[in-house]
């Protein structure tokens, strides 16, 4: 198995805190990265809410999501894009996320998608 | 008059157009949950054409959780013992989600 | 005042259970009263008695029990939605044949009913959906 | 109890057979009108997909909808209100409908709202 | 090429439109659960700005099951054989929920 | 074709799990191969022993059983979702102390591990989402 790989992309979709989804993709993409396959994250629609900073999650009894998105760029895991027109609707500016993006215009998502092996949705 | 509880974003659900389209003179809205993600000023016009009699919560516990500041003026921010009050202060309560 | 409170999301799946708990809360703490606490559809794994998780998270069934016997209040499982979706109590456990069963003993197994009583005696009647 | 009467609103927002809301919803209709309360429902957004005749569930393994929707015809429950703007984004003709429906403009819902005294939403 | 699975109706997520902000020339669509009521014609136009290489498909068992007929011509009804088909037709599939 | 499918809904709250037992019957019939089912948030209520839908109600979880049986399929229920919600194997129950446990004998807990082995070791990975 050591031998195979496949390149993963991760789409996340959905805003953080309200559901696990969130939660159960970072885990997802922490387990790929133990694996060392090529991963990449895409962050459309509500998830790009995840990537606000100063969560404090734990006013609602939850754990902050800010920390696993951290540890995504100490386990190497930097290629985080992120739908433009889904920041733009929400009108957060790039510079308000303090994790290094790539933003992806439609067709940029399009490309993207097309040349992975596996992509799993949360 | 109706407290209107929205607990969706404006994008996962249709949950905060239906209530808005549902509101009368008087009523409340509340939103909790990934409902405070509607108070960001970018959709702020989703609320302009609401009666000026129909006065709009958040629930800041949420919004902390969520790390969200600078949000629409229009709402005020209040706590689980305000979002109790305004359930007794309004006549009912309508859950959209 | 009356209160009840209605649950239909699952807790960690949805934040509906922990919202109406931290609701519930501030219900009693002001002085009004829970006539019940009603948990239908997904919402009816809040009386899972098998639920653990990690201990740096909220434990919201035994939130659920300790507010419960702290404040004596009613917390009613739908049966019908409950049964098919994996969570009885002993009674239910025997009549299906299986071989155990999970619900938190704080939680009672009922029917529809218990729901629309609680919606006629209760001044107000707070949803907390998925 | 008995001379205590509550007026209850139930708001369908639903499609069916995706998720168990528009069962659910209809099993609460029932019991309330087993408790003789007054009872009206409201079908909004997707739950106007409810309406549409000639189901056939078992082709997902599941029961029609439509046998319990006749019900409340037989358990007198006759207010069956209906969002006309939901319709008509869907392209669903009143006459499309087997069942006695009103239909209601946003004025017609936020009033027949305002009369309740307790919604249950689904 | 990829195969785009969607199971949410146009209102109660923005599964459909993200998915179609995503294809590429040459992926087909398929309609499955909730989502084959997008194939109704009033939704039409949503799928306009389709590059025509694109297919469309629908899940008929899920199309009976609702009650949908006369639906939008453009969509192929398939069952689950020729889903597992086109799955393996298509490099990969990717959900959108 | 190597298949594997992602399950992330709970059935009867969702349709999820019953499609992607219609999906993976198709998937059998035509000859290909499943190397895993995952169950993943709340698609780990499949996994219960529990369930009882009515009589006239499809039984999702018994039809999984039924078809793991048949064709030796290898269906995973991911520990952490599991355990969180409510869902345990013998051991789990052990760990934490619990009266009872609930997944069904031919599900097995296990880590996210494997649901990226599946992804690497399989042609296809078809995600039914809730």
């Amino acid at each position: 198995m050591s031998d195979t790989k496949k390149s993963f992309l991760i789409i996340n979709r959905k805003a953080p805190y309200g559901s696990s989804a969130a939660r159960d993709a970072l885990d997802v993409a922490l387990t790929i990265s133990v694996f060392e396959q090529p991963l990449s994250l895409l962050f459309m629609d509500d998830a790009v809410l995840q990537l606000l900073p100063a969560h404090n999650a734990a006013a609602i009894g939850q754990k902050n999501l800010s920390a696993n998105l951290s540890m995504l760029e100490m386990y190497d895991i930097d290629q985080l894009y992120v739908c433009q027109r889904a920041l733009e609707q929400r009108g957060i500016r790039p510079d308000d996320i303090e994790l290094n993006i790539i933003l992806l215009d439609q067709s940029g998502i399009a490309a993207l998608i097309k040349k992975q092996d596996q992509v799993l949705s949360f | 008059m109706t407290l209107h509880l929205i607990n969706k974003t404006p994008s996962e659900s249709s949950a905060l157009r239906d209530s808005l389209s549902a509101v009368s003179n008087g009523d409340a809205l509340l939103l909790i949950e990934n409902g405070v993600y509607a108070a960001m000023p970018a959709y702020a016009e989703l609320f302009t054409r609401l009666p000026g009699s129909v006065q709009c919560y958040l629930l800041e516990d949420d919004a902390i959780a969520r790390g969200l500041k600078d949000l629409n003026q229009d709402f005020r921010a209040i706590g689980y013992d305000g979002f109790v009050e305004l359930s007794c202060r309004y006549g009912k309560v309508v859950s959209w989600f | 005042m009356i209160f009840s409170i209605v649950v239909t999301g699952a807790p960690y799946s949805s934040q509906a259970s922990a919202s109406a708990l931290q609701f519930s809360r501030s219900v009693l703490k002001l002085g009004h009263t829970i006539h019940r606490v009603f948990f239908y559809a997904d919402g009816v794994h809040s009386g899972s008695a098998l639920a653990a998780p990690p201990q740096d998270e909220a434990n919201i069934p035994s939130e659920w029990t300790a507010l419960a016997c702290e404040h004596d209040l009613d917390l009613v499982v739908c049966i019908a939605a409950a049964v098919r979706r994996g969570v009885l109590d002993e009674n239910e456990a025997r009549r299906y044949e299986k071989s155990g069963h999970n619900l938190s003993p704080d939680f009672t197994l009922s029917g529809l009913g218990q729901l629309v009583e609680a919606g006629i005696l209760s001044d107000r009647v707070v949803t907390f959906g998925a």
